[in-house]
């Protein structure tokens, strides 16, 4: 009874083979119910987004959000939903057709895709693969080249430039983002997220706070929002690679965007939270599957948060942060863990988990410090006379001179 | 089950081959180096057909996710001759596809005079874990330790030479 | 299940497209996609004679990751001299630039 | 079990572009089409769209692509490095430090030479 999900599974299978099934086909059948069910449940889940977003982003700015539909304006995003359905569908000049329809459809699905590979709970079906963090990986890199295509078929300069600029970020975060995931690898000594999750008798944000805290940049600057939204800058390339697409084609591209958004959530909190784990999680699985959305909307919430409180960051100072700063503090973190991991012995002793506690706090302070050491150095460059090009003369001085 | 892999193989062979044949005769560059990511991509799912899902995984994300970005970067950098003028093919086209039918023939022959022409896998040892085994096979004095580090300072011989070919370094540095 | 030889086969289909894409494309970037071509199929016979003849060893999968580290590294730098043969001589068509031939 | 979960993994793929598919196929049918010169053209602030679309871009992004592919490819090699980490004598680790650390060196020349700098 503390498992709903599985018992509907045993009965359906035992209905399928009692129709005389082979047992292929029964396992080919209860594979697609489980992809159709946990596809479907996202997708309502991205529905749900908007709302949640929205509501949100009014409270941050003091606001009341919709309100109007529904009790707390619940029913709001289906009435954006049909909106969506019933507008015109506008393809530019010389856009390249094909290509044009794809992107949306990619910019979705890679994001569904991960959906197959986060642990719900201690048994709830879904994939448990052997590399399920390169998949995620993966996943992300097909959804950068849809991002790729939406700019370039659009046959508009700002996409184009949105979309070139796009890929450049994402392509600089995601270097730090697959070094930091290598750090739950290490102390999991598996790939599959199933496995990670299951080990994290202690949480992993515990044991690497680093590794987290870099996930977590590096995840927002993946998804492209403030305060790494260059892609859309407004005010200098107008809406960024999705600038022609209208109705439902650009609402795949923000559904998708805040499905990733709610997808990094789950995955920061499969890698570093502990997943489904929480009281009675393995006695009664249904919970494990709160537990989770549980952390992963937590999560989702800190991004609002940052996205909603900081300004847009340069462009260069964005590129530079990556490569000169996150890069080499991750890299370092992930042989400190390595080294700690083999000299420290077994996982879950007090010993191994203080290690590893001190050792990134040991990080951040030598972090700091040498920032603060930069930055007052930086402090005294600027602050420095300089040589000031200005004539010696006024122009009016100077022509009383002269004549 | 068996039929039913032999199925999905053809059909993935059959897509990867006709969009390889795109890839080369594609007019437009940029449409050339998508048909080369959907090839990839076909190439990646016959990987995890062989069961070895490291490699399927690690082709996506190196090259779909890297290479084939690296490409169309370099093609949007040299723009003029990306557009859909003038032939794409050199004149000596025919001989091309000349000696192309030619090696497919003479490696479909020798293929075929093999013995070990109809070979069947064998099922994978369940206990066998390839990541884990590369893993160790990687590092292990009496494996491929010398490749591994190689490959770093291949990879530095690459970043650097690549560098300097490409940047041009502005006068005032850093 | 699938024998061998269709993933030989396969593989050698590749090749030839891949090579022909070398011998006679004209733009130096298609011809480096030729390349990849080749290379991937090569990939293909390691992971399918891995798979078929010694799925107990590890040493197909090991030369995999070194043929696709070379890869990478070929890209790299191909592209980096056409993209800086462009800034030169405004081509990067692989018959025109041939200063090298006298 | 491995297969199973191979086999969800697949279908899920196959089946992830269909709903989007879907939701792009259903305004075909009930949204109203009827399109003109002006608003086909591209979008451009309202101003009338000047010149390509393909505009020249900096070498820049090039060389960034360049050191990600790099890091991948070393990512490919230190994965399987960290998950078998626990069964390997602690040469293991130096060895992949040094892995690192030469590829570090590639990083650093790169920041020496201002191939790291956007400007």
């Amino acid at each position: 009874m503390t498992d709903p999900i599985n018992l509907i599974a045993e009965w359906l299978r035992g209905l399928l083979a009692g129709w005389g099934l082979s047992s292929g086909l029964v396992i080919f059948i209860m594979t697609l119910l489980g992809v159709v069910v946990t596809a479907a449940f996202v997708l309502l889940m991205d529905v749900f987004l908007v709302w949640v977003e929205r509501k949100v982003v009014a409270r941050f700015q003091d606001r009341l959000g919709p309100n109007r539909l529904g009790p707390f304006g619940l029913i709001q995003p289906l009435a954006d939903v049909i909106k969506l359905l019933i507008k015109e569908d506008i393809t530019p000049i010389g856009a390249d057709r094909v290509v044009y329809n794809i992107a949306p459809i990619l910019a979705l699905a890679t994001v569904l895709v991960l959906w197959s590979v986060i642990p719900l709970s201690p048994t709830v079906l879904g994939a448990d693969i052997n590399v399920g963090v390169l998949f995620i990986v993966a996943a992300g890199a097909i959804g950068t080249l849809g991002i790729i295509m939406a700019g370039w078929a659009s046959n508009n300069k700002y996409a184009l430039i949105g979309a070139f600029r796009m890929v450049a970020e994402i392509v600089a975060y995601e270097v730090p983002m697959v070094i930091a995931l290598m750090v739950p690898v290490i102390l999991a000594r598996s790939m599959s997220i199933g496995e990670i999750v299951q080990r994290q008798t202690i949480w992993y944000i515990v044991l690497a706070p680093v590794a987290a805290l870099v996930f977590l940049i590096t995840a927002i600057a993946e998804l492209g929002r403030a305060p790494f939204d260059l892609s859309e800058a407004e005010s200098e390339i107008v809406a960024g690679f999705h600038i022609e697409y209208t109705g439902m084609k650009f609402g795949m591209f923000y559904a998708g965007e805040l499905l990733h958004a709610l997808t990094m959530g789950a995955l920061f909190a499969s890698f570093f939270l502990g997943g489904w784990r929480g009281p009675f999680a393995e006695q009664v699985p249904i919970l494990g599957v709160f537990y989770l959305f549980l952390k992963a909307f937590f999560i989702y919430w800190v991004i609002m948060w940052v996205k909603y409180s900081l300004p847009r960051i340069r462009i260069d100072h964005l590129m530079e942060f990556s490569w000169k700063f996150l890069t080499p503090l991750i890299l370092a973190v992930v042989m400190i863990t390595a080294l700690l991991d083999k000299l420290l012995g077994e996982p879950g002793t007090l010993i191994y988990t203080l290690g590893m506690l001190v050792a990134n706090l040991i990080v951040v302070w030598i972090t700091l410090t040498l920032l603060r050491t930069y930055f007052r150095l930086e402090r005294k460059r600027v602050g420095e006379e300089r040589p000031v090009a200005a004539p010696d003369l006024t122009p009016a001085a100077r022509i009383e001179r002269t004549s | 089950m068996m039929t039913v892999s032999l199925i999905v193989f053809l059909i993935v062979a059959l897509i990867t081959l006709g969009s390889a044949l795109m890839v080369v005769i594609a007019r437009n560059l940029v449409h050339s180096a998508l048909w080369l990511v959907l090839t990839l991509f076909g190439v990646a799912i016959l990987f995890g057909l062989l069961q070895a899902g490291f490699l399927a995984v690690v082709q996506v994300v190196i090259y779909i996710g890297a290479i084939s970005i690296l490409i169309i970067f370099a093609i949007m950098l040299t723009r003029r001759i990306a557009s859909d003028t003038g032939p794409r093919f050199n004149e000596n086209w025919g001989w091309a596809l000349g000696i192309s039918l030619m090696m497919f023939a003479a490696l479909v022959w020798v293929i075929v005079s093999w013995p070990g022409f109809h070979v069947q896998a064998q099922p994978l040892d369940a206990r066998f874990e390839p990541v884990v085994e590369l893993g160790k096979a990687l590092v292990s004095p009496n494996g491929y330790v010398l490749p591994f580090e190689l490959a770093s300072v291949l990879l530095l011989a690459a970043l650097i030479g690549a560098i300097v070919i490409a940047w041009e370094r502005k006068p005032e540095g850093r | 299940m699938i024998p061998l030889s269709y993933y030989l086969i396969f593989a050698a289909g590749l090749f030839s497209i891949g090579l022909f894409g070398v011998l006679a494309r004209k733009n130096a970037i298609a011809i480096l996609i030729g390349i990849e071509l080749m290379l991937n199929a090569v990939n293909v016979n390691l992971v399918a004679f891995w798979r078929y003849r010694t799925p107990g060893m590890i040493a197909g999968q090991v030369f995999t990751v070194i043929v696709l580290a070379v890869a990478a590294a070929e890209v790299a730098v191909g592209l980096a001299l056409f993209i800086s043969i462009y800034r030169r001589r405004d081509t990067i068509a692989a018959d025109q630039i041939d200063l090298m031939k006298w | 079990m491995q297969t199973q979960d191979w086999l969800f993994v697949g279908i899920f793929i196959v089946l992830a572009p269909l709903f989007p598919l879907i939701a792009l196929l259903i305004p075909r049918l009930i949204a109203p089409r009827k399109p003109n010169p002006i608003k086909l053209e591209t979008y451009e602030c309202g101003m009338e769209t000047v010149g390509p679309a393909w505009v020249q871009f900096k070498v820049q992004y090039y060389i960034f692509a360049l050191i990600f592919l790099v890091f991948d490819i070393e990512m490919v090699f230190l994965y399987p490095w960290a998950v078998s980490l626990n069964l390997l004598p602690f040469y293991a680790v130096v060895e992949g430090i040094i892995f690192v650390a030469i590829l570090v060196a590639g990083l650093l020349y790169a920041w020496r030479n201002g191939a790291l700098k956007w400007a």
